[in-house]
């Protein structure tokens, strides 16, 4: 770990159908919202990080270029990130290592998607080359049902508990959509609707997926300096991790999966967390699929592997339960690719400095927040603790 | 040579829907009517053109809208005659900002209305600081090509 | 409902020629001739396929080239009954993960031959750890779809 | 400026038309030459930082995950970044403050393009929105003549000077490019040769215009510990510069160019530079185009503003000058657009570590590289020093 490095003020857009707005306008939006939480101005800020999915989702190649004005990052340095899904956790991580380096003391991380404007399928075709695996990983949905389907059958659980263990996390997440004013999705559903809901691809079902989202999360990083000077409650980075895989799906395990273990561990040991479950407060699971939600609290070691779904249905991981995760709702009800990883880290600050409003966990002090990108390739974490 | 091998010719076609939002909406707008919007910064009071939702310097909301002057001075151009993908028009062309009377930016457009046929021709008529004047175009479809081009007054 | 303004329909279009260089080539000429090429790891010892021109853990030049089985087990699957973009086939089809005999990591591919036009009826044949097969189009354009999808032996 | 950083090794590619092999197996080649130069495998990296210009210009979106294999990346942290042709400047600068904060100690970066692939015109019609700026900023040369014919303008420096300098400039570079192994362009050329070559956009002939290169580069960082650990010749980054400017062409001057002149000054200032001609003893300017150069050089301050045409023509800035610029033949001889930044810093790390071979400017400690990026929007600084 370098010199420490804390979140002092976070901003959201309202996420959802936003063809109100241009672009930069929404872009704006999140930077303003920023600046008015910290009292800053952006004559303050040393560097600005920025990122989308991929362009090819906005089909305007240089996003920081048509964002430099709305990100106030004219006559500033400036820097474009983008890993896909994990974008948002790559952006926070960047802004992370360049105030550490003691090269600046206040950077702002901005993350955005106007999912509406493009085609997020299309757009998945991009992902991969023409020769050999564009044919049979572009549809994303096929590839986490693929997993889900190989880790059911890995640890025999029986179907139907996955199947009941995974509309449980879709109903109690909707319900959480809630009390996030910020969230996309605010839907009563049931577990007899979710499981009765409209095949996607068996297993998934339609209220098992995430939406598409418009959205943009605006995050300040500061030294330690900076907060002292702003006397401004931090959320203090402690510890980060990433880890990428072979580019070919099948050359590694997706079940027992080394990218989410590894990226976890590092982080943990970088926080001195040994325990997950019972050190942890609060968990921003990136979760644009109920299924996979469950893969990766075994794979944090939240439980044993295999273990989830029992946990899950036990309430474990609900709001009152003894890991809470994805208080406000998560990926699953809203997802502006580029914005919804530093949306994670932006949560995560909001419940370790009590700022989380209707969604707060009462006394959260240690959160982690979770980004995964690529086809079941990368998985980027960040941890954040009231007290450094 | 090196030795090559077999390529895969591909394609990668996207579509896309873009939101103008209030402020290009608005402009655009303007364009379908002959007239070219900008709008005042309340802050350090520069008259932006396109007109823009916010100051990209100071970041504050901006002001009043002006309709700004058909007519501005000739700041740089290029003369390009070759064909390539994404051009305005067909080529001979010549790309041109101008500064539209009582605006504080610079506007791209195109400089037109004179025989382009002849670079050495071209030359010497176009000269930073000559006088431009929007022409537009009859089948406007609020849309920036609806000015056709700018030409010497 | 929020008030929405103007928007542009456009799309972005892009050509591209992607080289495969000498190892896909053997691969790709291999479906053509009904055959599936890996190749060995000599470090690691493990048998790649799609054949490698380097081995992702090891970093060194893969070494043997070997024709695989084209019989092998299913690892995974998932059934996919709605229409996308960039789809391998028309739906309803299986996408599948497949450990061909003899070779060290799982092959992505279809699997076919059966009716698939009853998800329930599917679900009670296709279970992981099935042996399957290569089933080869006639038309074969040294491409992946050279082979048509892996049917149950 | 964070903890000390050094460059320790830079491999490369050939650089030209590569149809001979595919993507990632370029990546590689520039991969296994960095290992080659340091004795260093893959084991020893912690973490890996790529980018290619977009990735429009691949067709394939996640091109860090598409080289994840080739990079050596797998189980390790992967960042990415784009930004155009600035890009390689960019991935430097983010290795640079991983490395720095103390939470690496050697880090892989790694710079692409295989723009024979692709189609670099079609490309830059993605780089704006198609409300305005599309229309009249998608031909790059339009846009740099244009810039070019205001600066000219604006000195009242005779066109027929500015001619004959960016003539000189042409014939001087192509000359060095052979005595760089990895140069594209090897071709012998006279002021008239580039006088006569087809307009492409007045007044910029082709022989001004840099090529379509596919090519990939790759560095090494390393902390100032591993620096002594290894034993390694290194090139110390001394300061770094990062500027962005507005989104709208029109809006900034681009003769007196901001971006460029405090990209320099922030690097200058790190550096301890007060009087780069004297200082420097050699820079890696990006020059895809000839009369872009000698805009830089004024922006730079390696003379004052108008002044460069003279300076040219007088050999100041050729390999036996008083500032040699370019000795590698530039971006004018060699364009693999998202490796090109990252070319421009190895070659004034292998100039300050004398490794620059036929093209080595004798006794070379202090070197400044650059790249550009977006439509005259992004300007890039890096400057290595043999001593810390
Ligand atoms: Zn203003
Ligand atoms: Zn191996």
């Amino acid at each position: 770990m370098g010199r420490p490095v804390a979140i002092i003020g976070v901003g959201q857009t309202y996420h959802g159908r936003r063809m109100d707005v241009s672009y930069p306008e929404l872009v704006r939006e999140a930077v303003m919202a920023v600046f008015k939480d910290t009292g800053l101005t952006p004559d303050d800020i040393d560097g600005v990080v920025s990122g989308t999915m991929p362009s090819m989702m906005e089909g305007i190649a240089l996003t920081h270029f048509y964002f430099a004005d709305a990100m106030q990052a004219v006559g500033k340095p400036i820097m474009k990130t983008e890993t896909c899904g994990s974008t948002g956790v790559s952006i926070a991580q960047t802004a992370y290592y360049w105030v550490s380096s003691g090269a600046a003391d206040l950077v702002l991380a901005v993350g955005h998607e106007k999912m509406n404007e493009g085609n997020s399928q299309a757009t998945m075709t991009t992902v991969a080359e023409p020769f050999y695996q564009r044919y049979f990983i572009s549809g994303a949905p096929g590839v986490f049902s693929m997993q889900s389907q190989m880790w059911t059958a890995r640890y025999g659980i029986p179907e139907e508990k996955t199947r009941d263990a995974a509309a449980f996390i879709s109903v109690t997440h909707h319900d959480d959509a809630f009390d996030n004013p910020y969230a996309h999705i605010k839907l009563k559903v049931s577990m007899e609707d979710v499981k009765n809901s409209r095949i996607i691809t068996y297993p998934v079902r339609l209220l098992d997926v995430c939406p598409n989202s418009d959205g943009a999360c605006a995050v300040i990083f500061a030294s330690e300096k900076m907060v002292k000077k702003l006397k401004k409650k931090p959320a203090w980075v402690r510890g980060v991790g990433y880890r990428g895989e072979e580019y070919f799906f099948g050359d590694s395990d997706k079940v027992v999966w080394e990218a989410a273990i590894q990226a976890a561990q590092q982080a943990y040991d970088q926080a001195g967390i040994r325990n997950p479950r019972k050190e942890l407060d609060v968990a921003e699971v990136y979760n644009p699929f109920t299924f996979q939600e469950m893969l990766f609290y075994e794979c944090f070691g939240f439980c044993e592997l295999g273990e989830s779904p029992d946990l899950v249905l036990k309430g474990t991981f609900t709001r009152k339960g003894e890991l809470p995760c994805d208080p406000s709702g998560g990926t699953l009800c809203t997802n502006p690719i580029g914005a919804t990883g530093l949306i994670r880290v932006a949560e995560a600050a909001l419940q370790v400095t009590g700022k989380a409003g209707a969604h707060q966990i009462p006394g959260a002090k240690l959160a982690l927040a979770h980004a995964m990108g690529g086809v079941d390739q990368f998985n980027g974490i960040m941890i954040l603790g009231s007290e450094l | 040579m090196t030795k090559e091998f077999r390529t895969v010719k591909t394609e990668i076609r996207l579509p896309y829907e873009l939101a103008y939002g209030e402020t290009w909406t608005r402009f655009f707008d303007g364009m379908q009517e002959k007239k070219i919007y900008g709008n005042t910064c309340p802050k350090c009071n520069r008259v932006l053109v396109p007109a823009r939702a916010f100051c990209p310097r100071c970041f504050v909301d901006m002001d009043k809208w002006v309709e700004v002057s058909q007519e501005g001075t000739l700041i740089a151009w290029s003369y390009t005659n070759y064909k390539y993908y994404g051009m305005p028009t067909e080529p001979p062309f010549i790309g041109a900002l101008i500064r539209l009377d009582g605006t504080d930016v610079n506007f791209l457009h195109l400089l037109g209305g004179i025989d382009l046929s002849n670079f050495e021709e071209v030359r010497k008529i176009v000269k930073n600081g000559m006088k431009l004047k929007a022409v537009w175009s009859d089948d406007r479809k609020a849309h920036i090509m609806d000015i056709k081009y700018f030409k010497p007054v």
